[in-house]
């Protein structure tokens, strides 16, 4: 089998068809090897580009790995103290109603210290996007249990193993959220396989599309691959997920627009 | 493996040696190298047979594939 | 300072407190009930709203606060509020306002003077003070209503009404006058425009900025704040003196408390006695050289607060002869639970500071 | 000049409402008022105080009065700190369908009106607060009847409006029982 | 028609089938004229009485006019900050097994301020009974919109009626809590009529029951009358709850005990 | 104190910690992940069950902190603890533990000295303090932990340990014994077994008590909670003065930084400066007294913290000569914001001292 | 209204005048009084025709009631 | 006496892990020692140090160091720091595979070692800093070998365990590689 030399674009007349990163990435995030926060970051800024967002999106980004993309993102940001992101999104839209509003917000963020934030928000149906990195684990602080680590995982914090009688039960919050009067639209995705990737992108697209068309409250939760939290190496990442994480948090629309 | 319909732009310095995309490859025409880079993490070597389908581009968590479909089916 | 022609206005001091703010320029509040704070959350769901603005009845403290971060982050005037318990939840976006510097105005409409720590300490994390006015009564809160909106836009800074019950509930004839200052351009606030440019705006504690631009990171920025706290220390206090050129006894006190010892020391005063007051307006910053000076030559210090000694740590601080300085006050809650006990009345103070005056008394240090 | 009411009661009697009355008339009629609740917590029943203080000038009076120079007393279950705060010779106008005037001692001007008997003869029970106001504006002149008339209809919520009437008679009643005591 | 003595018991051969007070019931509580919560205090007690719990429970009670019971529960009593009742509820429970533990809250203190506590306590299958007093607005600071006031319903925060587009939705808590795991028993019940006190009852022995099975968390709902907080007349409150609230809130046991 | 036998194990700040508070008898833990406490919570997940207690990895810190409030209540040796904003967060419960008598030890494992004010003027409510033992180093946190469960238990009160990221992550050899004081009998703990004898228990910050047998209320009981601190502050006071009787000047310092002026003043010692050391190892109650004799007769009194000027407020209220306090510390963070920075180096420390001593600089007030 | 087969015992000094009792009461044997109590609330007064079925008490807010019921129907 | 370690290297050199291992045997042999780790913070990546002071008695170490006896640097990356507090005269052991030796100056008593390649060698290229370790006992002596290898084997996680035998050796090898080196 030959090798392809890749260190420059074809001579041959050809498409690009994938550019190494979104314009609106201002430089290299530090996350670790098969981390999957960083690919909801591209497809998040891209569909941003797509919809004509770049010159009015303003972005509530909470604590946790994905943090540190605040220095990344050619938006307007705030860096707002952990869990409170979409307490600080309604304050936000309700003074910049004009602006497209996201939140983007680990598990631990969103599900453990800020669980009560975003059911009142979604309640409250506020016209703002949030993004759920859900990999099942603190991954910031090293991998300690959160509220959505599934059954039988070993954490830093449930050494035998996530036990539904010690540590209590996951918390499936898009399906809390979906449930909800006030709610514009859910879904939840997974970025293992480029398959998942494709179809997280649409499911951030049409939230975006739900707010801009002012129908609630909007929630993308994202499946994404934590290795080091796991204590997996890097390419059993995407198996893991779709072996344990997937088996709690079944993907697909939990609430399409209603318009669709 | 069959002829490329497309190729790819690899940023090698970028890789983290996760080989998501690895796997992720549909005709399964990438592998991992032997060098490693200069952070010390082996990267992806491309064989004949892309599709240009953008598989390895959307899992890659580095941003480290550019990805070409050729015109004309080589 | 107020229009000879405008009419006086019979109002309950959180609406007075709610008309002031939003003459301000106040167009975002959000609050949770808590007696006494509560009234001034309805006063600002029934004006707010006409005025253009959103008022939040929040679930919580702690979405309040961030709901008025978020609000003022954008650059509007936004306001929050509570009392103890409430403003113990938002410590830590305290902190954090004062650390990302987003200006909000919290009012504090306390139950006491239980939490004059809580004000000028802190309790959220970080090296951080905040501007704590406390008026002395209504008109004085509608004045410090409007200063403060203005301090937290010139400094980038929370700050905080110290308000008790007297001021949420009593009625009085007031005039709301527009504030004369114009509101300061925000260059720095969120409103989504910078995206793609490169230049994208960045509101984060540690204002590391972007890749592109890097920011201080948390040493440089906290350095930076720290100084900015020296300067508002130094430009920002705020006191009242009366009767101090030749006093013997000065009596310091603060907030509607504050009121009633003036009372004292007047009628006191009348009767021939050489006492003085000494009333600090910000809480923080103290105004210490002032007090240094106020108390020159005084034999006695009566620091009269309604808590177990909290302002006397301050006194002690900066007074001039520390050894005069003597606690009069003390904790004294209604049996509600939720207002001053008997201790705030005019003759109980005069007697406590007779007390402390009797030439018998040793004049020890507390 | 300042000019201090104390107002006594139990929730229900409307002792907020006439103290409100009282300041608001001033108020409109360009003097300076203070009303000041006496702060009854979160208990429901039990005691309704508030303070009244109008003057001519931008008032100094400490929102807990340390003295005052009238009452109000509506009913005697709580009014215990009237005699301690009320000035000697002060002005004591009395509910005397419910005090009885004997237990007023005599450090004080006394003045008895049968309020709540005036009004249930009025046909307007829920208007004995506004038969004392009537009576202690006409003993006292602080404001003009009209302006208390006027107050008092502002205040009231629209679904209260109709008692604007008589709350109206009351306040003139509550003069009339009055007309003759020389202040 | 006959106006019958009733100051004293009667004289005929009778039997004694309702009695003024639970034994439990130390004293007279303070609250309005029609107020429902004192009649769930009053089944709440009776029903320790029955199930023979008197010395081994431990109670948590939040901050709202039911906040005052602790002075006439014969009980062992936390008295604890607003919202946090399920997580206090945790400490003494993980730490007396043996006990029962309930936690009293309303709307407010359960569905405002410590929606986070609750869910989470549940989620994590604490096996504790609370006990939720719904009346749909902030009953003790006199009458402002909680996350249960039902949609145009006037309060001192939502003065026209509260709106969706502008105050959001109400909450149903116990619908929420009755689809996660970890949970033994939910029921929704009603204090504004007889049947509707008795059926109360009945969920509120279920619920310890559950908890002495085991069988993990456990929650009744309680829709209770707040004439003062509702700006209706005592007699009313009855019927307003039924016509307004019960349509929100459907009554009935939504997570039924297993055993059963 | 230790038994010779016994050998020294290797262990991480944390684990030591974590050993000593079960020794001490502590059997319920709730906390949340933050660095560097993270691996407190860690530390006890491992131990804690062997022990037979319960740990629990909580979903917040509010709710860490109030499950062991509850856990408290019932009688057993309960903790939690954060760094500064988690601490923030606990404000409220902090204050309620005070005012409500549960006694938990709060693990403040700070990521530096901006926490000052947060633990010794609260920020909670109401008139409260909070017992603060700062060691300076592993040994003395191992004996600062079992301190603290006697002295929550002893007082019923929550008390603070103010650790640092150099106390969380070093790791030491060290012996942990167990604790020498018995746990006192709590009959006031909520047991369950006095329901329905008319005697049954409340814990209430409130204190009204039972219709049957009323509390003191609020007032009563505010009052009382406050002799009891004004008590503790005479009794607990704790510090550590070194070659204070000659000098002429004298560094203060807390916890970590302490470690490193003493590092500094035995240097300067020994090269001939008159120079001595003073150190507070409860920061609440401040040794007070012990400053004020401790600083007799020094020119200057330098105070080395690593923050913007807080404890600088107790040393100023204290120090026998106030006009000799400078602040010779400040802000200084690492870059990744989550530790201390550059400042705290021996070699720059010592050249701020010097630079402190040199005769021609003005020895004014900060 | 039938014979009794039930009665109360009204603590009247007790009753907040809700009137919840009123309306719960199955055979409508229960209206207010005229007079009021020391309170001043109105309160409820038994008919002949109580069956004893303890509705008044389970709703009353304020333990108002004491219900029998009879042996032998009157 | 007290003698100080400053480690550097880049993370996953097994830093870390060295310093925690003679640290540990420095305990089990009855001393006092300490192990600070130098804080990374939550930043990936980058530099990796640690110090270890080892005494006889309760050590009065600061846990940062002022300055150091000696040094073992396994990559030149973010070695920057130790010159300035390695003591002029001070043991400087160099993972020479890495960093050349030339740069190290002459204040220092330099020792290269060639861990990276002897641990190739040995096939167990994880183990270089392990052979830096041994190298570096042996010069200094502080504990004995035995202690090295026990506390290496009580330190691997359970699934390392079969890394135990190649650590050993590379232990051995790093001693050999410098038996020849007077102290
Ligand atoms: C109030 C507060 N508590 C704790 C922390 C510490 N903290 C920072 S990141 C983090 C973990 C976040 O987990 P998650 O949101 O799931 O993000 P991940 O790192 O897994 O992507 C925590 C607990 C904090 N910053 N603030
Ligand atoms: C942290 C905090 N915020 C606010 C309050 C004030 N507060 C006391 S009771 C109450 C209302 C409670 O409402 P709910 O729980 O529904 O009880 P209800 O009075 O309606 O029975 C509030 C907001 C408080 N005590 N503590
Ligand atoms: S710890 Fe987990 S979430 Fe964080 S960067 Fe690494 S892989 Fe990603
Ligand atoms: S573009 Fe598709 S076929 Fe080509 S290398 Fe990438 S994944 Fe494989
Ligand atoms: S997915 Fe990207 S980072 Fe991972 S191995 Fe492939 S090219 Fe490298
Ligand atoms: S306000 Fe409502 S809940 Fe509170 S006592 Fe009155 S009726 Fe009951
Ligand atoms: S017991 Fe039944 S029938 Fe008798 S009065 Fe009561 S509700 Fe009516
Ligand atoms: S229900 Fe009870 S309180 Fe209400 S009217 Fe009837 S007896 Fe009185
Ligand atoms: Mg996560
Ligand atoms: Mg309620």
């Amino acid at each position: 089998m030959d090798i392809v030399s890749t260190d420059r674009p074809p001579e041959t007349a050809s498409r690009k068809v994938a550019e190494f990163r979104p314009p609106l990435q201002l430089g290299e995030h530090s996350l670790c090897p098969g981390c999957g926060e960083p690919v909801v970051l591209r497809v998040l800024l891209e569909t941003l580009q797509e919809l004509g967002l770049v010159d009015r999106t303003i972005g509530v980004v909470g604590h946790g790995c994905y943090g540190s993309f605040v220095r990344i993102m050619d938006v307007d940001v705030l860096q707002c103290l952990h869990g409170r992101a979409p307490a600080c999104a309604t304050g936000i839209k309700r003074m910049r109603p004009d602006t497209a509003v996201f939140t983007l917000q680990g598990d631990g963020d969103m599900v453990n210290e800020g669980l009560q934030e975003v059911i009142h928000a979604a309640a409250r149906a506020e016209n703002v996007t949030c993004i759920l990195l859900n990999n099942g684990v603190f991954g910031d602080t090293g991998g300690q249990q959160t509220t959505t680590t599934v059954l039988g995982q070993r954490t830093k914090t449930s050494l035998d193993g996530r036990e539904a009688d010690q540590h209590g039960y996951p918390i499936p919050i898009a399906d809390i959220v979906a449930q909800l009067d006030g709610v514009g639209y859910v879904a939840r995705g997974a970025v293992g396989t480029a398959g998942g990737v494709a179809r997280t992108k649409r499911m951030i697209r049409n939230a975006f599309e739900s707010q801009l068309a002012g129908e609630g409250f909007g929630l993308v939760e994202v499946l994404t691959m934590c290795p080091t939290g796991w204590f997996v190496t890097a390419p059993q990442g995407p198996d893991y997920l779709a072996e344990s994480m997937e088996q709690t948090y079944p993907l697909g629309e939990l609430r399409p627009r209603r318009s669709s | 493996m069959g002829a490329s319909r497309g190729t790819l732009v690899i940023d090698t310095e970028r890789c983290k040696g996760c080989e998501l995309c690895i796997t992720a490859c549909p005709p399964n025409v990438l592998a991992m190298s032997e060098q490693v880079n200069t952070t010390g993490y082996r990267y992806p070597v491309l064989h004949e047979g892309c599709t240009g389908c953008t598989a390895c581009a959307l899992v890659c968590p580095d941003a480290v594939f550019e990805v070409y479909r050729f015109e004309n089916e080589r | 300072m107020s229009a000879p022609t405008k009419p006086l206005e019979l109002l309950e001091g959180s609406a007075a407190i709610a008309e002031a703010a939003i003459a301000a320029g106040c167009r975002f509040f959000a609050g949770y009930p808590i007696s006494p704070f509560t009234s001034l959350l309805e006063n600002m769901t029934r004006l707010l709203p006409a005025a253009g603005g959103v008022c939040i009845n929040a679930e919580s403290e702690i979405e309040g606060v961030n709901m008025a971060l978020g609000a003022a982050a954008t650059g509007a005037r936004a306001a929050t509020g509570s009392c103890g318990q409430g403003i113990a939840l938002m410590q830590e976006a305290i902190a954090e306002m004062a650390l990302n510097e987003t200006p909000v105005v919290v009012f504090n409409m306390a139950r006491n003077q239980q939490d004059y720590f809580q004000c000028t300490r802190g309790g959220g994390w970080g090296d951080y003070r905040t501007i704590t006015l406390a008026p002395k009564d209504i008109p004085e809160a509608v004045e410090h209503t409007q200063l403060l909106f203005q301090l937290a836009d010139t400094y980038r800074a929370p700050v905080i009404l110290y308000g008790d019950p007297l001021l949420a509930q009593t009625r009085v004839g007031v005039r709301i006058d527009p504030p004369s200052e114009p509101e300061p351009v925000k260059d720095w606030a969120l409103d989504g425009t910078m995206g793609g440019t490169g230049r994208s705006r960045q509101i984060w504690t540690w204002a590391m900025g972007k890749a592109t631009d890097p920011g201080p990171g948390p040493d440089g920025h906290w350095r930076a704040i720290a100084e900015k706290f020296e300067r508002i220390a130094a430009a920002e206090q705020r006191w009242e003196a009366d009767h101090t050129e030749d006093c013997d006894t000065l009596v310091v006190a603060f907030g509607s408390a504050a009121k009633f010892t003036d009372h004292v020391v007047a009628e006191l005063r009348a009767e021939g006695h050489r006492i003085g007051s000494f009333r600090p307006i910000t809480l923080w910053p103290f105004p210490g050289a002032a007090l240094a000076e106020a108390s020159r030559g005084c034999r006695r210090v009566l620091v009269f607060e309604l808590n177990a000694g909290q302002m006397v740590d301050d006194v002690r601080q900066h007074v001039h002869d520390r050894g005069a300085v003597r606690a009069i006050g003390g904790v004294s809650i209604h049996e509600s639970g939720l207002s001053y006990g008997p201790l705030l009345d005019a003759p109980v103070i005069r007697q406590r500071v007779l007390d402390a005056m009797r030439p018998d008394e040793s004049e020890g240090v507390r | 000049m300042e000019f201090e009411v104390l107002l006594m009661g139990i929730g229900g009697q409307g002792i907020q409402l006439i103290g409100k009355t009282l300041a608001l008339a001033a108020t409109r009629e360009g003097r300076h008022a203070m009303l000041a609740a006496e702060y009854g917590g979160e208990m429901r029943g039990g005691p309704s105080q508030s303070t009244v203080v109008i003057g001519d000038a931008p008032l100094r009076a400490l929102p807990i009065l340390p003295s005052a120079a009238s009452a109000i007393v509506a009913n005697h279950k709580f009014s215990g700190a009237v005699p301690e705060r009320l000035r000697p010779g002060g002005l004591l106008l009395l509910n005397s369908s419910i005090v009885d005037p004997e237990t007023a001692g005599d450090q004080h001007r006394v003045v008895p009106v049968a309020a709540t008997a005036l009004a249930v003869e009025l046909g307007a029970p829920q208007a004995a607060g506004f038969v004392l106001l009537g009576a202690f504006n006409n003993v006292t002149g602080l404001v003009s009847q009209e302006a208390l008339v006027a107050a008092m209809t502002e205040l009231l919520p629209p679904y209260r409006r109709e008692h604007a009437g008589s709350n109206a008679t009351a306040l003139a009643a509550g003069a009339e029982a009055v007309s003759e005591v020389v202040v």
